[in-house]
């Protein structure tokens, strides 16, 4: 199967875990992530307002750039997900909105909002399917209990992401247990971690970032994972009393993949 | 060539006064086929009507027509002068010079040129009246209850009082509804149990009622006064007219982890069971999905314990087919499910309930003998958060919740709220609303009372969020009057979710052709003034099928529904409106445009010989108007390609005439 | 007739008898003008009426034809009026193409309670037609007396 | 309701595409919101006090600038109203005017660990700069 791949910009920084494991674990699963040609940065967040245009075409291009490989655009890093995805209703939906990003684009590029775009764990899901990842497993993780985070952006809002149920979400629980793990449910799982607000208000973020630790740990997990690297680095510098690691390198792990040594 | 006479009335000086009604008179009195015209102040009185009736017979006419108020006023009134003067009542028409004409114009001219012209098209229309005769169908004397609710139960007996047999078919293997898993009442506080049973029993006691429990409706044919229902009696496996409702069989079974469907699944029962002490027929019923024998052929334990020889593991469903004058639907209503509120954590706490639940943790017959225990732990709860509106009043989430009110909870949510406090005054309880909405007899004061006496902590606000830690719920909420966020730490939570129709009742309505509105509950035939008919003629509405209700508004429709129904089946015959459809056999090509379009199932289609051209015949499928079903309002003229379909008294040709006159 | 500033068109309404008609009694009783051009036409529903109706009309010299039902939802026959609904946009739009200013024709809900609405609509209706003229492309000159 | 916020009003509904009137006051936004006790005017006030055109109070508060975009005031809104949309329309009224940015690059370095992800600036720039 071959899809194409936006891996953004901080899987390529701060986030490379994310993104190498990603593309390893894909090839065992016999999908062939095509990195889209001069992709540029998402922006981060989408921006709601519906004459917000500029900010939005980098998405569109990428989208775009998906028809070449079977229209489906596949995304690990939440944030990116979650813009994208966005972006593509907007284009779908507010013929408005559509029109003057056509107008950016030029003849010949216009971008009809056609191609499908998956979360590399909506790709897990939907076209591998969980059952073959667990066949996949070299290295059970079995007596591991493992606490899935999802933060905001992968599940809301949910007339748009679809990802999942966004009040009782499973997505990441089934992959969990399809590698022999335990999923621990927590409350807070769906809440924020305080995001970008971290970067002016760090007190406020650590204090949202603990309520979320402090469940998972309370809950009896052993371990976070997640797709997001913000949300990774809020629990992370806010002191869990547990290691939070990318989705991807608890598949390597099982997969019998990843690298000992910290990247 | 009809013979019309004109009757221009005064009104005193409500026409006269802006209508010259002599010129009118004079006027019609040269329109085709007039022959007599004259005027008189008050046409509806007993003078104004011997004029008519005089006329009629002194100069054979053969059509009238009254220039006077809106037919709405008066049309009935003519037409039975009309009859007693030998005139058939439809060779009546109407023109409106009143309502349309002379109180909305003031000036004298501009008045009586149109009183002219409206008496013109009335005259054109006239002069193609044919006289119509009411078509007559006898009735059957027997009413069927779907549904065994209070809504079901009280139409049953009303009706069953008048001296009519009525058969109620429930699902369940009990009659007693949803009431008879309730607590306690409001604002009475009476319990629920002590009201409904003694009427069960008068149910099951009253010689005019037949109980078809643990049955469906599975067909409906025919129409008003004359349908025709097959009924589908599961098989419970167990002899209804055999088992003497001793139980035994119940403590024997060996399969005791059936959830319990009657404290919704909060405890088990048996695979062969009876739904609880007061159930009427008080029989037992084995669960195909559960019981052991069914299944694999081993065991049969509750036939070697049943003394009476109850027991048949070969029982089959049984369809049985019976004749009724009148339906009444009653199928009720349940919560809906609350797996898209998971916000509220109620798929993942066991101390997360519905407030049906509670009110089965609260009853003495309930799964905790109505001690007030959490489901998890089994201990008593300190700090309980009912929270409003779950559900309902939900607008942007069609596939979540409701978009109406629920009507019910706001006075069972401070019923709940009241009782705890008065039996656990150590329990701190607090409501969160979004309006309380307490119409209703003494309902606001029994709201007031929870607050003021009891001490219920009411807060204007919602809870966001239910995140359960340990063996607490952390209630994450707003108090909008305080403009703060409250974090309050609990040990049960209540959600008041929202009520929708039960799922059968969509089925039914197709059955009984009956509409349903968006939501899935009935439609009235008007929603005002006929509040307990469909409008399908024969079918009547008892609860909340049709809305949601409480427990005295159930009744009183129930009983309103009874009364119609006892009216209907009161008549030997029914005299139906002749201004319907017909068909013209000869033009009719059996396309079924006009069956598609009915919305009463009033046409059918019948094979018809044709004299055909050198003595042969031919076989023609053409379409039959039931004129005891259709109501007249002919969507079937217009959908007709060929133009074969027409309507008694607005035949196409008559509003062309109007058309006509009113253009000349 | 010629157009001058005396010009009356000639307006049929059709009613039906559970919503409009009674609306046309209220705004009656109630004493709420309307232009005596408007002659009404009581039908059981709006969807009795034929699209062959409102040609009669116009071939008959009606300036404009207007159709009054229960609102969507409330009619006494549970549907008639979506049926109206859907068949008058399909005679409004041949009529258009026909050279029939659409302005002449029209659909309009008027319940039982709204005499007002009832009124209010005719006046604008008839303003409306009035401002177009005599209709002449459908008329059949041959029915003319 | 016309005073003069009345173009301000118009063009932050517009830019959002959230209907205020659709709100029926039930607090569920303020219940759900995470920022809570970070704010001033909270997400059930903003909906109001755009919908009464009291918009000047809530251009000149802090408030702005502490929504998460979570979006969870969005999911659980019964009425679909979507408040998180609507502080960002006021927010965008704000900072799109002249030198008005509320974060200024120069200033990220101070802020700037060392293991932060680019994400973080990034969405903190589009949200506050112009």
């Amino acid at each position: 199967m071959k899809v194409a791949y936006f891996p953004g910009c901080t899987l390529k920084t701060k986030a490379k875990e994310l993104d190498r494991y990603a593309r390893k674990c894909a090839e065992i699963l016999d999908v062939s992530l095509e990195e889209v040609e001069d992709w540029q940065c998402c922006g981060g967040v989408f921006t709601t307002s519906r004459d917000e245009v500029a900010t939005k075409l980098s998405s569109v291009r990428a989208l775009s750039a998906a028809k070449k490989n079977n229209n489906v655009l596949v995304t690990v890093c939440s944030a990116c997900h979650n813009v994208i995805k966005q972006t593509n209703y907007a284009m779908q939906n507010d013929a408005e909105f559509a029109q003057r990003v056509n107008n950016y684009l030029g003849k010949g590029e216009e971008y009809d909002g056609t191609t499908e775009i998956l979360h590399y764990l909506e790709l897990l899901r939907d076209k591998v399917g969980y059952d073959n990842v667990a066949k996949k497993v070299i290295n059970s993780l079995a007596g591991k209990k493992v606490a899935a985070y999802y933060g905001c952006l992968l599940l809301r809002p949910n007339s748009v992401m679809h990802t999942d149920d966004p009040e009782n979400p499973t997505i990441m629980e089934d992959l969990i247990r399809a590698l022999g793990a335990e999923p621990v449910i927590y409350s807070e799982r769906n809440e924020c971690c305080g995001g970008y607000i971290t970067l002016e208000n760090p007190e406020f973020s650590a204090l949202r970032s603990h309520k979320v630790t402090e469940s998972a740990y309370n809950s009896g997990a052993d371990l976070i994972v997640t797709a997001c690297p913000l949300c990774k680095y809020n629990l992370e510098k806010n002191g869990s009393p547990i290691p939070v690691v990318y989705f991807t390198e608890l598949m390597a792990e099982a997969f019998g993949v990843k690298e000992d040594a910290n990247a | 060539m009809q013979r019309i006479g004109v009757f221009v009335c005064w009104c005193g000086s409500n026409i006269a006064g802006t209508v010259d009604v002599k010129a009118v008179a004079e006027a019609l009195r040269s329109e085709p086929g007039v022959v007599f015209s004259t005027d008189y102040q008050y046409m509806c009185s007993q003078a104004g009507q011997e004029i008519i009736k005089e006329a009629i017979k002194e100069h054979k006419l053969t059509g009238v027509v009254v220039c006077s108020c809106s037919p709405r006023m008066h049309e009935a009134t003519f037409r039975k002068t009309a009859q007693a003067a030998g005139l058939n009542p439809y060779m009546v028409e109407i023109a409106n010079i009143r309502e349309q004409c002379s109180w909305i114009h003031k000036d004298m001219e501009t008045g009586t040129q149109k009183a002219i012209i409206l008496g013109r098209a009335a005259v054109a229309k006239v002069n193609l009246n044919a006289p119509l005769i009411p078509g007559q169908t006898p009735v059957t004397k027997r009413a069927l209850v779907i549904g065994g609710g209070i809504a079901g139960i009280q139409t049953a007996l009303d009706i069953a009082e008048a001296g009519f047999p009525v058969d109620i078919v429930e699902k369940k293997p009990t009659i007693g509804g949803k009431m008879a898993q309730i607590d306690k009442t409001f604002p009475t506080l009476d319990c629920a149990a002590c009201i409904l049973t003694p009427k069960m029993v008068d149910v099951a006691q009253n010689e005019n009622i037949r109980i078809f429990s643990y049955s469906e409706v599975q067909e409906v044919k025919g129409f008003v006064g004359n349908f025709n229902v097959k009924i589908k009696k599961k098989a419970r496996f167990v002899k209804e007219d055999v088992c003497t409702g001793c139980g035994i069989c119940t403590e024997k079974c060996p399969q005791k982890k059936v959830p319990n469907e009657f404290n919704l699944g909060m405890d088990n029962r048996r695979a062969v069971y009876i739904p609880f002490a007061q159930a009427v027929p008080k029989v037992a019923t084995i669960d195909a999905d559960y019981c052991t024998m069914l299944k694999t052929g081993k065991c049969g334990l509750c036939a070697k314990v049943c003394t009476a020889g109850a027991i048949d593991y070969t029982q089959k469903d049984e369809i049985i087919e019976e004749q009724y004058g009148a339906i009444v639907a009653a199928t009720g209503f349940n919560p809906i499910s609350l797996d898209k509120f998971d916000e509220y954590a109620y798929n993942q706490s066991k101390d997360v309930i519905t407030s049906l639940e509670f009110e089965r943790l609260t009853n003495a017959a309930g799964p905790t003998a109505g001690k007030l225990l959490r489901p998890s732990d089994g201990k008593h709860p300190h700090t309980i958060v009912f929270v409003q509106c779950v559900g309902s009043r939900c607008a942007a989430c069609a596939d979540k919740g409701k978009e109406y009110c629920s009507k019910i909870c706001c006075m069972y949510t401070a019923k709940h709220a009241m009782l705890t406090r008065d039996k656990y005054p150590d329990t701190d309880v607090y409501v969160f609303y979004i309006d309380v909405r307490t119409p209703g007899k003494n309902f606001d004061e029994f709201y007031r009372r929870a607050v003021e006496e009891y001490g219920v902590h009411y807060i204007k606000g919602m809870v966001g969020k239910v995140s359960p830690q340990g063996d607490k719920l952390m209630v994450q909420a707003s108090d909008l009057l305080a403009n703060k966020q409250l974090h309050i730490e609990a040990d049960l939570v209540v959600l008041a979710a929202a009520i929708e129709p039960d799922k059968s009742a969509r089925s039914i309505a197709t059955m009984l052709t009956a509409s349903m509105d968006t939501n899935d509950f009935f439609t009235e035939a008007h929603p005002k003034l006929r509040p307990v008919e469909s409008p399908t003629a024969g079918v009547f509405l008892s609860g909340t099928c049709q809305g949601p209700k409480d427990i005295p508004e159930t009744v009183s429709q129930a009983s309103a529904a009874a009364a119609k129904v006892i009216g209907l089946l009161a008549k030997d015959k029914l005299t139906s409106n002749p201004c319907v459809a017909h068909a013209d056999e000869l033009m009719c090509n059996g396309c079924s445009s006009c069956a598609n379009v009915c919305p009463y199932g009033a046409i059918s289609y019948i094979d018809k010989e044709f004299r055909m051209p050198n003595r042969t015949t031919a076989i023609r499928r053409v379409a039959s108007v039931n004129p005891a079903v259709c109501q007249g309002c002919g969507a079937c003229t217009v959908a007709c390609p060929s133009g074969a379909m027409d309507l008694n008294g607005f035949e196409s040709a008559q509003i062309i005439a109007e058309v006509d006159a009113i253009c000349r | 007739m010629s157009i001058n500033s005396e010009y009356k068109p000639k307006i049929v309404a059709f009613c039906c008898n559970w919503c409009s008609y009674a609306g046309a009694d209220l705004a009656g009783s109630n004493r709420l003008a309307y232009p005596e051009n408007v002659k009404i036409i009581r039908v059981p529903c709006s969807c009795r009426v034929n699209p062959m109706f409102i040609l009669r009309a116009f071939q008959r010299g009606a300036d404009g034809v207007i159709l009054c039902g229960c609102h969507p939802g409330d009619c006494h026959y549970t549907s008639g009026n979506y049926y109206t609904r859907r068949r008058m946009a399909l005679l409004f739009s041949m009529l258009e193409y026909l050279g029939i200013e659409k302005e002449r024709t029209r659909v309009e809900w008027v319940s039982a309670a709204e005499g007002a609405k009832f009124a209010a609509t005719m006046n604008d209706f008839t303003q409306t037609v009035a401002a177009l003229g005599e209709n002449k492309r459908l008329e059949d000159l041959r029915c003319k007396r | 309701m016309h005073n003069k916020n009345d173009n301000v009003r118009s063009e932050i509904i517009r830019r959002s595409g959230v209907n205020p009137v659709k709100c029926m006051r039930c607090g569920k936004c303020t219940a759900t919101c995470p920022a809570f006790d970070t704010m001033e005017y909270h997400p059930h006030q903003f909906v109001y006090m755009v919908e009464s055109g009291d918009i000047e109070p809530l251009m000149n508060s802090n408030s702005l600038y502490q929504c998460l975009t979570c979006f969870a005031c969005v999911d659980r809104c019964p009425r679909g109203v979507e408040p998180a949309k609507l502080v960002e329309a006021v927010r965008l009224e704000v900072i799109r005017k002249q030198g008005a940015n509320h974060m200024k690059p120069d200033s990220i370095p101070a802020m700037v660990e060392e293991d932060l992800p680019q994400q973080a600036i990034v969405s903190a720039l589009r949200k506050y700069h112009k």
